[in-house]
């Protein structure tokens, strides 16, 4: 099943919390709106037609008011996305999800009680971007030390100017 | 930084102790047999980061072979070893680990900074928020190594700079010279 | 005699360790031998690239692309290259196509060679480390020759290949594959088979399918738990489908599926199989330019790719979002490691400590992917 | 009791084998290369340190734009109108030289050796030659100046500091 198919079977399901479909340059992807995230990722895994067992990649992205996004729509407020990329092994077909967080309180349900594997993949985006996943076991900074100040992904993001004891820019 | 004892060395390229005032013929001597023993047998630290760490070990490997060098025992504890081979990004949170390492070191220890990341922080000064521009900044070097990674022969060729300065070293009449004492 | 009050330790396994393959950190609850709790500790080489991958134009990437894996730095250009070939929908002439091939296997067997040796050494035999590093270095010298660097190559440029591969390199490719045959039928006599050997890794570290595919585990790890998935094969990319090459899976014939000695029987076999590709398309390689013409500043168009290739520890996929600019918006790498290690905190738990370190060394990780 | 003798059995026989294995190869020739007497002869697509002809060098800064690391350090200070344009040497295209160089720096601890610099120079005086034995007491001597100190004009843009 390709991604419009998925889309439409999605959208019988879940109706409004569907947002879009985008049709972009190399790779189609959904958004769906992010308080319904984990009954969307339940569905997908246990649906017959579409068991996707498998969370490949998980990464967030942070959009500033002039930067355009993927579908060429310039942003107005900062935002944050979620993208979500799934694999099936058994029906061989993938999906590119993307769900948009506000800055202010950048807050989503976690989905590690459906892929074990999104346990680190969240840690890591709350690592870069301050998303919390609610829902996530072990939140905690995986890549920076414990007691890093500020997101380093963020686009506006400045380096600290001491850590402990040693300089960091150069 | 632990107070090292001072290494009293001359400029490493001017010819072997010229210049010091009190030349006691049995403590040279046996001062260019002790840094002949040492230099000899520079025990590496296997402290492999990133890249570099690769290349080092080619350099212990059959072709490129260390231990012509004396210095192929690889020592997993900094308590045998006597040469810190910095092979590798040092990132700030390895920093700290860095500087604990370097100290359990016993006392006549020696750096060797393997690659432009351990040198000023290489291709990752830039925007490399968690990268520390340099393992000077920690530890005290002695040799710095370029190469994004050096060869095994440029590895090599730092170990034998290296074992050049410590055979310069004067251990033994630093500690028992007459003139020390006055 | 009354119940002796008994305490675990917590021993900290890295990041400084001989045997955590980098700086990894583990942090071990035992009770002296046997591991009762482990957490991971990563990002002690954290060196920022998905930072430097929006600040640095498209082709100034992949010399940092290279530093991800840099074990298998050319499989990543490999796989990089095409990602963004795929968003500017360039069309890569056939003879750079051979030529990414053939590296890319090259580069696939050197980077098993290395984790062949060091297994062994983590094993405990010595042997096979240095045999593996010297016909590694047979590897080293053909890249050194065709790109002009030893282990970070940025060879593969966005539209083919930055230098051509002559004449004399190509007999020297074929010289290799002779030789390196019989080498590893000599590995098999001295590690594969050796009766320690299996006695350390059989029914050691077993991965079950299911937990192998809810961390994601891809590549040799996969394929050593019975599932036979490999991306050339599955899902063809470049010109993978013109050589036939079969695909080894863990089949459990020295202790259970999914154990040690199978995701190292796979990598073994998985040499022969590459030098059975590098021997097809050095035979069929055609004439021709290696290099798309490409203006100097690559503008892609608005939009986002994710791609993904078979890389030698597992699939690697890069994520890149273009919002019009000669820099990426956003790249994201996806690496096979990060799931690897990820799963370590589910298999090590009651293991002793010897077998733990029987259990990273058959992960085959790689820390600069790790942490990116 | 017939199992245990199997395993026995097995064991010394594979490392039997293994032994054997390992002496056959222990006869076999040496693949050392004992590197300060005998230095391998480096292929010609070597990528080695960097090496500027400064007399070719037409100031385009396109190699310091190319370099993902910004290690090349160049300023450039327009010639007037009345002065002299030298030209480059014939095998590079005998270019004319409209700037002065007072700097052309290449900071080999920033270095990422990856030959970027390398392909958009117009007159290839830019180059990797095939040196790798330079390492140093001091930091400072990483960082190269090929940049001819005879130039009138003497403005430097100071290295980033440490």
């Amino acid at each position: 099943m390709d991604t419009n198919q998925i889309h439409s079977r999605l959208e019988k399901k879940f109706g409004s919390a569907i947002i879009a479909l985008e049709e972009v340059k190399a790779d189609p992807y959904i958004e769906v709106s992010a308080d319904k995230i984990f009954d969307i990722c339940k569905y997908l895994h246990e649906d017959s037609e579409l068991l996707f067992d498998s969370l490949v990649c998980l990464s967030g992205v942070h959009y500033l008011p002039t930067h355009k996004r993927a579908n060429g729509v310039v942003v107005e407020k900062p935002l944050f996305e979620i993208v979500y990329h799934f694999f099936s092994y058994s029906h061989k077909h993938k999906l590119t999800m993307k769900a948009v967080v506000s800055l202010d309180d950048p807050k989503i349900q976690s989905v590690e009680k459906i892929w074990k594997g999104a346990q680190w993949l969240e840690r890591e985006t709350y690592d870069m971007f301050g998303i919390k996943f609610i829902g996530n076991s072990d939140l905690r900074r995986i890549l920076c030390p414990d007691d890093w100040e500020g997101w380093p992904l963020k686009k506006d993001y400045v380096t600290q100017e001491m850590y402990k004891h040693m300089r960091v820019p150069m | 930084m632990p107070q090292i004892m001072k290494k009293m060395i001359d400029d490493p390229n001017a010819p072997y102790g010229e210049h010091i005032e009190d030349q006691n013929i049995l403590l040279t001597t046996l001062d260019k047999l002790l840094n002949w023993a040492r230099s000899g047998s520079v025990w590496p630290f296997t402290f492999g980061l990133a890249c570099c760490a690769i290349e080092m070990m080619a350099t212990g490997a059959p072709k490129f072979d260390l231990d012509r060098f004396g210095a192929g025992v690889f020592r997993a504890t900094p308590r045998q070893a006597d040469l810190m081979i910095v092979a590798g990004t040092v990132t700030i949170k390895m920093a700290t680990r860095i500087e604990r390492l370097f100290a359990q070191m016993p006392e006549p220890k020696y750096v060797i900074s393997m690659g432009a990341c351990a040198t000023n922080g290489g291709p990752y000064w830039q925007h490399g928020y968690h990268v520390l521009k340099g393992v000077d900044r920690v530890i005290p070097v002695d040799v710095y190594v370029p190469g994004c990674p050096p060869r095994p022969e440029a590895l090599i060729e730092g170990i034998m700079l290296l074992q050049k300065k410590m055979s310069q070293e004067r251990w033994v009449t630093q500690k028992y010279s007459k003139a020390q004492k006055a | 005699m009354s119940a002796l009050k008994t305490e675990e330790l917590i021993i900290n396994m890295g990041p400084q360790h001989p045997s955590t393959h980098g700086v990894l950190r583990l942090e071990v609850t035992t009770d002296g031998e046997v591991i009762s709790f482990v957490r991971t500790h990563i990002g002690y080489l954290h060196r920022c690239f998905e930072k430097h991958a929006e600040n640095v134009d498209y082709m100034g990437v992949m010399p940092f692309v290279d530093r991800m894996d840099y074990v298998a730095s050319m499989y990543n250009d490999f796989i990089y290259a095409m990602a963004v070939e795929k968003l500017m929908e360039i069309q890569v002439p056939e003879r750079a196509q051979y030529i990414r091939v053939i590296m890319g296997e090259l580069q696939r067997i050197a980077s098993h060679l290395l984790a062949v040796g060091t297994y062994g050494l983590d094993v405990g035999t010595f042997t096979p480390f240095m045999w593996c590093f010297r016909d590694r270095e047979k590897i080293l010298d053909i890249f050194e020759m065709v790109c002009g660097a030893r282990l970070l190559y940025n060879y593969m440029y966005i539209g083919g290949v930055s230098k051509d591969l002559t004449i004399g390199m190509i007999e020297k490719i074929k010289e290799f594959c002779d030789y390196l045959g019989p080498k590893i039928d000599e590995l098999d006599t001295v590690l594969t088979y050796n009766q320690i050997f299996i006695d350390r890794t059989a029914n050691v570290g077993v991965i079950p399918l299911d937990t192998a595919v809810q961390y994601a585990l891809t590549g040799p790890n996969l394929r050593g738990s019975g599932k036979k998935w490999d991306l050339r094969k599955d899902e063809t990319y470049s010109i993978y489908d013109r050589f036939e090459f079969d695909v080894p899976v863990g089949t459990g014939v020295q202790g259970s599926v999914g154990d040690c000695w199978d995701r190292y029987w796979v990598r073994v076999q998985e040499m022969r199989e590459s030098l059975k590709i590098i021997k097809q398309a050095v035979n069929s390689i055609p004439e021709g330019i290696f290099r798309a013409d490409l203006p100097r500043v690559l503008k892609p168009p608005v939009g986002e790719v994710y791609v993904r290739g078979e890389a030698p520890r597992g699939e690697l996929g890069f994520y890149i979002i273009s919002d019009g600019s000669p820099k990426p918006f956003r790249v994201k790498g996806r690496s096979p490691c990060f799931s690897a290690v990820s799963v370590l905190s589910e298999i090590i738990p009651g293991n002793p400590m010897a077998d733990a370190v029987a259990i990273l060394g058959s992960i085959d990780i790689v820390l600069g992917e790790v942490d990116r | 009791m017939r199992a245990s003798v199997h395993q026995v059995t097995q064991t010394f026989s594979t490392i039997f084998k293994g032994m054997m294995m390992t002496l056959k190869i222990a006869m076999q020739p040496k693949c050392t290369l004992e590197y300060p007497d005998v230095k391998k002869s480096l292929p010609e697509r070597t990528r080695g340190r960097l090496f500027n002809v400064i007399e070719d060098c037409i100031g385009c800064l396109l190699c310091a734009k190319a370099c993902p690391t910004d290690c090349i350090r160049i300023d450039i200070v327009k010639r007037e109108k009345d002065e002299p344009t030298p030209r480059t040497s014939v095998e590079s295209g005998e270019k004319p030289i409209r700037f002065w160089i007072p700097q052309f720096d290449i900071d080999f601890n920033l270095c990422c050796w990856c030959g970027l610099c390398t392909d958009p120079c117009p007159t290839h005086c830019l180059t990797m030659t095939k040196e790798y034995e330079f390492s140093a007491f001091k930091k400072e001597d990483l960082v190269y100046h090929f940049a001819k100190d005879s130039y009138p004009i003497q403005k430097k843009t100071p290295p980033p500091t440490n």
